[in-house]
This record gives structure tokens, C-alpha cells and sequence, in this order.
């Protein structure tokens, strides 16, 4: 496998009213073609800013990435992404924001139009095709977001926490989703969640971003069989891996700890969390 | 009417809204007088005199019907412009009042109000007649308005006087007022000027002489025609302007109002159109008054010519050779 | 029902200001030939209909050539002033400039150059619609959420299609704001220019009628010019109901109760 | 305790382009004062919808909510709230985010200026008060906004997955310091979340929702000891609660099953779920 | 230094319109009694700058009165037709009414009534900014978000609050939209009214020098008025930059590219 996204010493900080603030610190990893990468990481500490910076949206203060040998100084279109927000345009219907993808990209009508109904489908959205986003929940706003980034099928998938607004077992659903797609298609993913148990239930390697700037705390793969059942959930090391990751967490600290609260790395032993 | 295929068109623009005063003009048209003499002529109204011999300078327009006093001023600004044929030879210049107003002649203007128009004939002659007539100008008040509104405001009391045309604006004002209306004219107090008559660029007369020579013969014989019937050119204007906003005896009013000032004292035995080199003096000579042009600066001959008319005018009456 | 009543409400207003009009004229304490009662407007509106049909013919072409135009060349420039800085820093000032130019003052230049035809008419039009068009159509365009830009950058959308998919629907709301008030003024822009110099129109009949102190045919006159007025603005909120995309979007209406 | 919030045979549905959508079957439940419930539910099944009853923004389609004896037939203003989105005003920093809170109910300025800013250090936002809500990042503005329903120390809180946009450890950190402050006053609370672990480890009662139309399908008790360690979790007790509502959430199925699909209900074993 | 080179290319541009309009002049290309050559306008503009300042005073009183008068009824309109459907349906029919009716026919009406004073000049002034002060705060203080407005009413807002703390800075971006057009609308107003009827003014002088054929002292009195529209501009323009809030919203453009 040869670095299909190459991340070189990427840094990048934002001017800000108080001085500037560095999101990401000199930053270096590859990722292979047709692997699935989970990134984890403190709130703030860089990981939307890292994703948006793949996809050519903002340029690094310094450094380079490259997707596919290609340095990447402008958009990168040939991916899907999902933002953190769902970012739904509120004058179109859930079909009709799934389809801008198909729009833009000129796509053919007819069948992206059945591919789209058929996404919403999947992701329990059947009978909201019509709706407007102002009439779904944060959760269902969020899966149609989902769907426009699969649309077209694309090579490369860049997901911002994009199952952050769902429910337990919608989620686990929509892993396996997930899981099943990339199997049959083995693309390219990088995966943002805030959920340690998703980035080793559905990941190949699992990046922990340290605290802002951001820099790589742990690179860990993550060994288990395809397709991984859920029940591989239970075992001690799928438990191992998790604490493992929930280690390193807590070694680096979430934030300055305030001197009268219980610290931080307490919290680092639970068996199940978000 | 229908247009030979031979007749030169000619685009001929009035001053203001047709009047009882233009009736020749909607003759020689209604009637197929400039036809005759192989004239297509247009005829539409203008907005002011000043507008009109500047579209007729520029040859928007290729004739027009304008007032004297206008004509003097935009040739002190070197606008190219001539009258070829005076109309209305005697000034029709005056202010009016209503009689509980208490203004019977000149010296009662003192310390009363009238709309006044920027650039209208009687506006412009104004401090050369409060000169003449020992009045104080300072004690009067001249609010600045629009033609329209100086009237609407005289009738409503808004002001005491008003300005206009004794052969236009005072029939009209009759009519509307149905009011006995006090006139002072200007020319009874010694301040008697050309009005309007028809103009023509200089380029255009000298590109198209003989078309302006047979609009002039037409009009002549059209003025004759209003002349002998003057009912019959009411019903013209009818048939010319469709608003027919004016009623058949205002027009007669007009049309009998002006025709008595067809001529000057110093035409008064001349061929239609005829002007006086010394009326234009005197004329000319009221307009560096009224506005400050420099004295000398325009000439009679700068301003008029009878060349182009049929009648045979007195040469030593003539206003100068062209330019 | 509600649609009815909606209707009938400034309806009634306008009935009761006519009403109490019309006891004041004929009262007498408004001199007929300054304001005619409303009646005598109406019956000239009718009776005249035939003359105030024709000379409505030049006036509505004239606004409706010059709005088109304003629409025409405002919409394409604010694109590019959005567009480019350069752009906007160059023309915004010259476009004030343009704007608090008293159009009035320079019309009878336009009379002078082009004559008493439709021509100095139409750019008076556009001339003064103009300006409320491209201001508003700039806040429009500069309003459109950014994150909806960055998600069609990543699909690879060119500005053509980030425009018409994005910054488009985003600004019509403002736009449409602008072509409300350029379309009443296009009406006002042509009745200024035919009151300059012009050879037909309503606004020649309302001069004569004006010039004629004929104040039954100058109210008529406004008359109608006010219906051709409402016509047209009834035309681009009809364009506005047809365009604006998702008129359902009041969805979160209830839970905002009446603040 | 006496039923503080009385959630009294709600039924809410919206008119929509294909038919009405029901939102809320008719539900009854009541909350006692200085209770902390959890709701959890499928996504889209009326969480949100309940809420916002609650609080009195909308009007159930019929039945009726009493808080403290008093039928909310407006905003009942008493509360605290967070919104599933942030909702922060894009002009304001985000101090001044928290501040509006302190400027509509006009409390003084002075001492609660102190406050938000010591909520939002204690948040971990410290350094960023004059921060705009667009040069922060989604867990950021997450944080603020929570910040925002906490500044009055109001009697009931309304939270509305107040948490969904933060990582595993800023969370547990959170969930403490939430707990905390829920021990110094006893809050009445209601959380909706879509982390069963955290409705377990933090409520003393778990509200399961069925699917849209949203009914009770269960209504679990939590008894573990305040306070509560993270160590808990990884008891067998903890376990079980987990399991047992999974296992309701399972026996509903989260939505209509595609006959390709692996059931949802396969998915119900995990131990670690988000 | 961008400073510098955004205000350059505005005042180039503007040069270089003055140096054609200069040369075309000069070169015989257009009389100077239709259209004087700019060197000689700014002369008499300088040279007659003490009886156009004179001049200037009553109509900049006007125009601010007149401005002022409308800012400070249109926008409490706007407001309480946002808030009351049924007062929106019955007013907006009857707003666009007094729109169309072309105001520079019922302007003589004003003298008529209030004589020849500052008054009319204010109404009109009034009358004719009213319009689009008012669309465009109607379209922005509908764009309000109402999750917004959820939030605080969550919060116990009252309207009064829920206004200023909500509806008004979203509004605003549209409302000063209308108010930069109505701004250079009531320059306009002045004019008309001073045109119509007035004992002082710069429409006076205008209207005499127009009178006497005297083109460069017309131009003189355009090129204040000019001015004094772009002041008035300028000051709207700074209004807006203190008022509207958050001038630094634009974090995410990096990301929104050129789109
Ligand atoms: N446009 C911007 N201007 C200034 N600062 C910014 C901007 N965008 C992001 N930041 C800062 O950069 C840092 C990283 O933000 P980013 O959104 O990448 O975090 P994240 O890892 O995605 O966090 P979360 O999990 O909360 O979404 C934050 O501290 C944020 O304040
Ligand atoms: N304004 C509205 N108009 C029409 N339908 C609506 C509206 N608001 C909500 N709904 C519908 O009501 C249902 C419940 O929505 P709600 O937001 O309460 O779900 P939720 O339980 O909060 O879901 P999530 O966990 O995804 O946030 C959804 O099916 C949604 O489509
Ligand atoms: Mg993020
Ligand atoms: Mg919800």
C-alpha cells in the first residue's frame, strides 16, 4: 500500500482577537488506499480544522498533504465529506439536499435520484424524503447530511462526527452500515468521533490527537477480523484496546484540571462510554 | 394624414401644451396646408421655450414655436438659433390679480407674494418692468414654483399676483376663477417686447432653406385660414390633440387675444412674420435688463431674420444679414 | 375566509379615506381645481378611458424597458462586485455618486441628447431604479451563510454553481426587497422624465392636465399611474412567490410564538 | 415528593406535506422535584418535540404539562435550557453568549459576568471568552451554550443532548462536574441523550422512548450511590442496566429493517456503546 | 496601503471620467450651454461657494429632517407589522398606494397647504424615503432566525427584549440597505420640492440657473448637491459599521474559497 493521503508536518493556526490560536501542531501521518482511519481527540483540539485542511478547504500555515501524490492547494472534490454541522440548504427537502451532490457534480437525474430515495432508506429516513429541514430532528438532519456524502460513491470519505447525533442503536445500525459499504467498496476513510468504542468497532487504526495544537498522541491499529459483528464489543480485547485509548487521553489531560475538581484522569477507567 | 412619398418630414415642437395662441400651426396640419407645400410635419409640444430652441439647436427637433425673451438668452449663451417669423409681435406679458386683492397697478405689488417660474418670459422681464414702474423688488416676495403650481396657487389665495401671458394664462385664469381678473400688462407701462414666433437652427436653415421657406409660406397661409374662421380652427384642435383638455371657448379667447398682437406697432403694415430690427433692439435691450446679459452681446441680426419668409418685408425693417 | 378578510381590511381603509376625501371637497373646503373629489376622479378615470389606455402604453413600455435594464445590468454587476473587491471598491463609490446625483436636475440634459422619444425615457428608468437594486442584491449576495459556500466548495462546485445553488437562493429575499422599491420608483422615474420632455405618456396627459389646471384629468392621471403601479408591483411579488424557494420554511414559527 | 413536572396524556403531532407526523403518542410521566431523569430514544422519535413542551415553546396537540402545580400554557421561563444545536447569536463572543442569559432575565451585570466566565473556565474554555461562536469548534460552542442554561442557577434544567458534540473524556469530566453541581442543589433535571451509558451513570431514572410516535417503553430506576465514580461503570450492576435498556431499545427495533440488513436488534450486545 | 489603493481606484476612475468629459467638452464635441466642461463647474462651485453654502443649509434641513422623520416613523411601522399579521395585511396594500402615486404630481398640493416653508420640503423629503426604509426593514426583520428567537423566548424574552437582543441585529444589515437608498432618495425629495415650490434651496438655485441658461452654475448646484448626498451617505455607511455587530463574522471565509 502506498500513502494514498500524506499528511507532511502540517501545521495551522487562526488569527484571533487574543493573539493567534494554534489548532494544529507540526502533524505528519499516511493514510493508505482504501483504509479506514479513525482520528479521536479532545474537544477543540483541531480534528475538524485537520479534515477541512485534507480536503483543500482551508491551506496549512505550513506543510503539505498530498492525496494520491497530488499536493492538495485547492479543493479536494474527488471525496465525501460530512461537516460537523449537517449544513442542509433550508429551502430544499431532505431528497433535494441529498441531491445537490448529484447537482453539482452534474451527475445523471434519474438514477441518482432512486440512489438517493434508496440512502434515505437505509438510514430510516423512508417517508421524510419531502421533508424540509426545519422538520426533522437533529439526528435525522444529521443522516441526510450522511447520505449526500455517499451519493456518489466516492473514493475518499471524510466524516466529521457524523453518527454524533444519533442515538445508541440508530448508531450501531448505520456502523454496520458503514462497515458493509466499505467492505464491498474498500474506500478511503477518515473517520472524527468522539466515541473511542466507534473508532475501534469500526476502524483499522485509531489516530489520538493530543489537546490544541494538535499532534499525534498514539497511532494504534487495531487488529479484529472483517466484518466485525457487534458482539466483538464483549471481548477483553476490544475492553483493552479502549482503555488503552482512554489511557493515553488521560495521560495527556482533556483541559487544565481546576484545582478543586476531581481530576480528570479519574474518569479515565469506565468499561463503557461515549 | 396620410404622407406623399416625396414630403420632407419635418419635426416642429411648440413651447408648451398647444394653446389657442398655436392654432395656426394645428390648421396647417389639420388641413393639409403643409402637405400642400410638401411638409410632413410633425407637430408635438414642448416643455418651455428654452428646452425647445435647444432640441431645435441640436436638431432633435428641426423647428420650433418659442418665446423672444428666451430666444435673446440662449443666444448670449451662443446657442445657434433664429427666429424666422414673429407670431405674436406684441408682448403678452402681465401680472394678474384678483380684484379683493388690492393690487390695481404696479407700486400695490409692494409687499406682496407670486409664484415665480425660473426662466419664464414674464419672470424674466420682471425687474426691467419694476425699474420702469418705480417698484421696490425687495418688498416682494418671489417664491420659486413650477408653471402649474403658480397658477394653482394664485387661484387658491396662496398668493396675491401672478405672472403670465395676457393672450394664454388670462382667459384660462377666467375660465377657472370665474372671477373678474385685474391685468397689468407690461406693454402698458411702456415695456412692450416680441414674443413668440417660430425658430430654426442655424445649420438647419442653412441645409434645408427651402424647406424651412415653404413651412413659413404654409403657416402663413394657415394664419390666414385661422383668420377668416377661427371656429373652424377650434375644431382642429380637436381633432389634432385627442386629450382635449381645453374647452372651444378658451381656445376662441386665446386664439382672439393673440391675434390682436400679431403684429407690432412697427409692423403693423408687413407681410405675415415680419419682425423690426428695433423691436428686437427694444427686446433685447429688456432681456440684458431683466438678466444681466452683457450689453451688446447679441445683436438682432444674432437673433432673427425675415429671409425666409415669402411676404416681401420692409429690407429697412430687417433684423441683419445672417451670420 | 382569512383570505377574504385580509382583503377586505386595507380596502376599507381606502374606502374610508375616500369617503372622508369626498366630504371635505364637496363641503367645499378644498377648492375643486386643487383637489377634485374622488368621484369626479373616478368618473374621468372612466370617461377617459380610452385617451388614459393609449398614453398608458408609452409610460408602462418605458418602465417596463427600463427596469428590465436596471434589472438587467444591477443584478450581473453586484454578482461581480461580490465577487471581486477590486470591483466593489472601485465601482460602490462611483454608483453613490451615480445615485445622489439629482436624476430631476440631469434630465433635461438626457431631452437635449436623445431627443423626446422613448429612449430618454427608458434611461431615466433605469437610471433611477437602479440603485435599490444593486444595494440590495450586494446585501443578498454577501448575506448567504459561508457554510453553505465551504459545502459546495467540497463537492467541487465552480462559482457558477456555487451562485445558482447557493448565494442565489440565499439572496433572493433581499433582492426581491430591492426590485419592490425599483419597480415603484421605475413608474416615478417615468413620470419624471415625461414631465421633462416627452411626446406621450401619462405623464405628458398629467402635465397638460396640470398646465390646463384640468385637476379631474391630473388626478386621473395619477390615477391610473398608481394602478399601473400597483400592477407592477403585484407582478414582482408574484415573481417573488414563484422564486423564492421554500416558502414552507416557517416551520419553526410556533415555538418562537409572537416574539 | 410531589410530581414537580407532570407530563399529563401529551400527544403532539405536525401538519407536514404528506399527511401530519406524529411526534408524541399520548405520554404521561412525572418528574419530582430535585429529580435527574434521563430520556433516551431512537433518533427522531419526539425527544426534542417533548422538551420543548415542556418548557412550554409549543403546545402539545392535546393534553397537558403542569410545572409545579401550573399548567404551561406559554414559556415557563423558570428553567434552564440547552437546545440541540448551540444556538449561539453569531455577534456575540462567548461571553457574551453566556451573558445573554444574565441581560433577559436583568440580573446584574457584575457578579454574573464573574460567573460565566468561571463556568467557562471551568468548561475548559478559559482563553477563549472573546472568541466568536464561528472561530470555535462544534464541542466549543457546545460547552458555551451549556454554560449559557447554567448561568442563572435555575431551578429545572432542560437538556437537550447537552453533550453529544464533546469527546469521551471532556465528557466524563462534564458529567462529573454536572453531577456535582446536581448533588450542591438538587436541580430538578430532565437530559435527553443518546448515550445510554451516560443516562445510566447519571440519572436516577431512565425514560426509554418507543420509536416515533414517542411513547414510554420502559421507565427504569438507577439506584446507584451518589456520588457516583466513573469506576462504576465497570461494575456488573452498571452492566446490566445497560443491557436492560438496550435490550427495550432492541425489542422496538430502531427502524423499519431492510430485509438485506442485519437486523438492528443483532447490534444490541455491545458493552460499549455511545 | 490598501487603504490607499481602494480609495485610488474609485478616484481614478472618477478622474478619468472627468478628463473625457473635459477633453470632449473642450474639443467643441458638446456646447458648454448643454453640458460645461467640469474645470469650469468646479470653478464656479468654488468661486460661488458662499451663496451655495447659504443655499445648502435650508434643503440639508430638509433632507435631514425630512429623513429623520421617516427613519423614525417607517421603522416603528415596520416593527409593529411584523409583529401583527393583521396590521401588515392592511397597511402594505396601502404603503405601496403611497408609493406609486408619483409624488412629484401631489407636491404642488403640499405648497398649496403648507405654503412655501420648510414643511412640504420636509413631507416630501419624508414621503418619498419612506419606502424603502420600510421594505427593507420588513425583509430583514423577517430574516430573523427563529431558533433564535426560541432561545430567548426560553429565557423568559419579552418582545421588547426578544426585539433588541434578536430582531434587531439580525435586521439590521437590511435595514441600513434601505436607509443607504433612502438616504439618496430624500437629496432627491429636497429637489423635487424645491423644484415645485420653495423660497430657498439649492433646487432654487438650481432651478434659476437653469432660468438663466447658466449651465455652469447649474452644475455647480448639482455638484453640491452631489456632495451633500455623499455625505449624507457616508454618514449612513458609518452608522452601519458602529451598529451592526460582530464585524469580525467573517472566520469561515477562508473556507468558503472565492465562491
Ligand atoms: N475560523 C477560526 N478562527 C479562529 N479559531 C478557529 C477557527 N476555527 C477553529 N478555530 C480554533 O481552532 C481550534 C480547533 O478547532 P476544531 O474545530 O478543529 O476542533 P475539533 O477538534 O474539531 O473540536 P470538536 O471536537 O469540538 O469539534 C479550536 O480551538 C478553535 O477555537
Ligand atoms: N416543525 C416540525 N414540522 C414537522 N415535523 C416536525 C417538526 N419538528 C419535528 N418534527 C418531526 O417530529 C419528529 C420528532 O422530532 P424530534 O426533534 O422531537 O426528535 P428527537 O427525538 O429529538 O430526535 P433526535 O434524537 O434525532 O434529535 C420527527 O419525525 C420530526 O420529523
Ligand atoms: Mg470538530
Ligand atoms: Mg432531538
Amino acid at each position: 500500500m502506498t500513502a494514498f493521503v500524506d499528511v507532511d508536518r502540517v501545521t495551522k493556526s487562526f488569527p484571533a482577537a487574543g493573539g493567534p490560536v494554534q489548532a494544529v501542531a507540526e502533524m505528519t501521518f499516511q493514510l493508505h488506499r482504501g483504509e479506514f482511519l479513525a482520528i479521536v481527540g479532545p474537544s477543540g483540539c483541531g480534528k475538524s480544522t485537520l479534515l477541512t485542511a485534507a480536503a483543500g478547504l482551508t491551506a496549512p500555515t505550513s506543510g503539505q498533504i498530498r492525496i494520491a501524490g497530488e499536493p492538495v492547494d485547492g479543493p479536494h472534490t474527488a471525496l465525501g465529506m460530512v461537516f460537523q454541522n449537517p449544513e442542509l440548504l433550508p429551502w430544499r427537502t431532505a431528497l433535494d439536499n441529498v441531491l445537490l451532490q448529484a447537482e453539482i457534480r452534474k451527475l445523471p437525474k434519474v438514477p441518482y435520484r432512486d440512489a438517493a430515495a434508496r440512502l434515505l432508506q437505509q438510514v430510516g429516513l423512508g417517508g421524510f424524503e419531502q421533508h424540509y429541514p426545519d422538520e426533522l430532528s437533529g439526528g435525522m438532519a444529521q443522516r441526510v447530511a450522511l447520505c449526500r456524502a455517499l451519493l456518489h460513491d466516492p473514493e475518499l470519505l471524510l466524516l466529521d462526527e457524523p453518527f454524533g447525533a444519533l442515538d445508541a442503536l440508530t448508531r450501531d445500525r448505520i456502523q454496520l452500515d458503514l462497515q458493509r459499504l466499505w467492505l464491498a467498496r474498500r474506500k478511503t476513510v477518515a473517520f472524527v468521533t468522539h466515541s473511542i468504542d466507534e473508532a475501534v468497532f469500526l476502524a483499522d487504526r485509531v489516530l489520538v490527537f493530543s489537546p490544541r495544537p494538535a499532534g499525534i498522541a498514539a497511532d494504534i491499529d487495531i487488529g479484529f477480523d472483517r466484518p466485525r459483528r457487534p458482539e466483538i464489543r464483549a471481548t477483553p480485547e476490544f475492553a483493552a484496546l479502549v482503555g488503552r485509548i482512554r489511557d493515553v487521553f488521560a495521560r495527556l489531560g482533556v483541559f487544565g484540571a481546576d484545582p478543586d475538581d476531581e481530576p480528570a484522569a479519574d474518569a479515565a477507567r469506565g468499561g463503557d462510554q461515549a | 394624414g396620410t404622407r406623399a412619398p416625396g414630403d420632407d418630414v419635418v419635426d416642429v415642437r411648440t413651447d408648451v401644451a398647444f394653446t389657442g395662441a398655436m392654432l395656426p400651426l394645428l390648421v396647417g396640419v389639420d388641413r393639409g396646408i403643409y402637405r400642400a407645400h410638401g411638409l410632413d410635419v410633425r407637430l408635438n409640444s414642448g416643455n418651455g421655450s428654452a428646452t425647445t430652441i435647444q432640441t431645435v439647436a441640436n436638431g432633435s427637433d428641426d423647428l420650433g414655436y418659442a418665446d423672444a425673451t428666451s430666444l435673446v438668452q440662449s443666444a448670449a449663451e451662443g446657442v445657434p438659433v433664429r427666429m424666422v417669423a414673429g407670431m405674436v409681435q406684441r408682448s403678452p406679458l402681465a401680472v394678474f390679480s384678483k380684484p379683493g386683492s388690492g393690487i390695481d397697478e404696479p407700486a400695490d405689488l409692494a409687499g406682496t407674494e407670486g409664484g415665480y417660474v425660473p426662466g419664464s418670459a414674464p419672470e424674466m422681464l420682471f425687474p426691467a418692468f419694476a425699474a420702469a414702474t418705480g417698484v421696490d423688488t425687495g418688498g416682494i416676495g418671489l417664491p420659486r414654483v413650477d408653471v402649474p403650481a403658480r397658477e394653482a396657487l394664485f387661484l387658491n389665495d396662496r398668493v396675491q399676483f401672478t405672472f403670465g401671458l395676457t393672450n394664454v394664462s388670462l382667459p384660462k385664469l377666467r375660465e377657472k376663477c370665474d372671477c373678474a381678473i385685474r391685468t397689468i400688462a407690461y406693454r402698458e407701462h411702456g415695456l412692450d417686447a416680441l414674443s413668440s414666433g417660430i425658430v430654426v437652427g442655424d445649420r438647419f436653415a442653412a441645409q434645408h432653406p427651402g424647406t424651412v421657406r415653404a413651412f413659413l409660406a404654409a403657416t402663413a397661409e394657415a394664419t390666414r385660414a385661422v383668420l377668416d374662421d377661427p371656429d373652424a380652427a377650434v375644431r382642429s384642435y380637436y381633432r389634432l390633440d385627442e386629450s382635449a383638455a381645453l374647452s372651444p371657448d378658451l381656445l376662441r379667447a386665446q386664439w382672439d387675444a393673440s391675434a390682436r398682437l400679431l403684429r407690432s406697432a412697427r409692423t403693423r403694415a408687413e407681410p405675415f412674420g415680419c419682425t423690426d430690427r428695433a423691436d428686437w433692439a427694444d427686446t433685447i435691450r429688456l432681456v440684458e435688463r431683466g438678466t444681466g446679459t452683457d450689453p451688446g452681446l447679441v445683436q438682432p441680426g444674432t437673433v432673427a431674420t425675415n429671409e425666409f419668409l415669402p411676404g416681401d418685408c420692409d429690407p429697412g425693417r430687417s433684423p441683419g444679414a445672417s451670420r | 375566509m382569512t383570505h377574504i378578510r385580509s382583503a377586505l381590511l386595507p380596502v376599507g381603509l381606502l374606502v374610508v379615506c375616500c369617503a372622508v376625501w369626498q366630504v371635505v371637497v364637496t363641503a367645499g373646503q378644498v377648492p375643486e381645481y386643487v383637489l377634485p373629489a374622488p368621484l369626479t376622479v373616478l368618473g374621468t378615470m372612466v370617461a377617459d378611458a380610452p385617451l388614459l389606455a393609449t398614453e398608458s402604453v408609452p409610460t408602462l413600455l418605458a418602465v417596463l424597458a427600463g427596469f428590465g435594464l436596471a434589472v438587467l445590468v444591477a443584478l450581473p454587476v453586484a454578482v461581480l462586485m461580490t465577487y471581486s473587491d477590486a470591483l466593489h471598491r472601485a465601482l460602490y463609490p462611483l454608483l453613490i455618486v451615480a445615485q445622489v446625483v439629482p436624476k430631476v436636475a440631469v434630465a433635461p440634459l438626457f431631452i437635449i441628447w436623445f431627443g423626446f422619444g422613448q429612449l430618454p425615457k427608458v434611461l431615466m428608468v433605469a437610471l433611477i431604479s437602479f440603485f435599490p437594486l444593486i444595494v440590495d442584491a450586494l446585501v443578498g449576495l454577501a448575506a448567504t451563510r459561508p457554510q453553505s459556500l465551504v459545502l459546495v466548495r467540497s463537492m467541487g462546485a465552480g462559482r457558477w454553481q456555487a451562485f445558482w445553488k447557493v448565494r442565489w437562493p440565499w439572496a433572493l429575499p433581499s433582492i426581491f426587497a430591492g426590485a419592490k422599491v425599483a419597480v415603484t420608483l421605475a413608474v416615478v422615474g417615468a413620470v419624471v422624465a415625461e414631465f421633462v420632455g416627452s411626446d406621450d405618456g401619462l405623464g405628458v396627459v398629467l402635465l397638460d392636465a396640470r398646465g390646463n389646471l384640468d385637476s379631474a384629468m391630473a388626478f386621473a392621471a395619477i390615477g391610473w399611474l398608481t394602478i399601473a403601479g400597483l400592477l407592477l408591483f403585484g407582478a414582482v411579488a408574484l415573481a417573488e412567490r414563484v422564486l423564492v424557494p421554500g416558502g414552507r420554511r416557517a416551520a419553526s414559527a410556533e415555538a418562537a410564538g409572537s416574539l
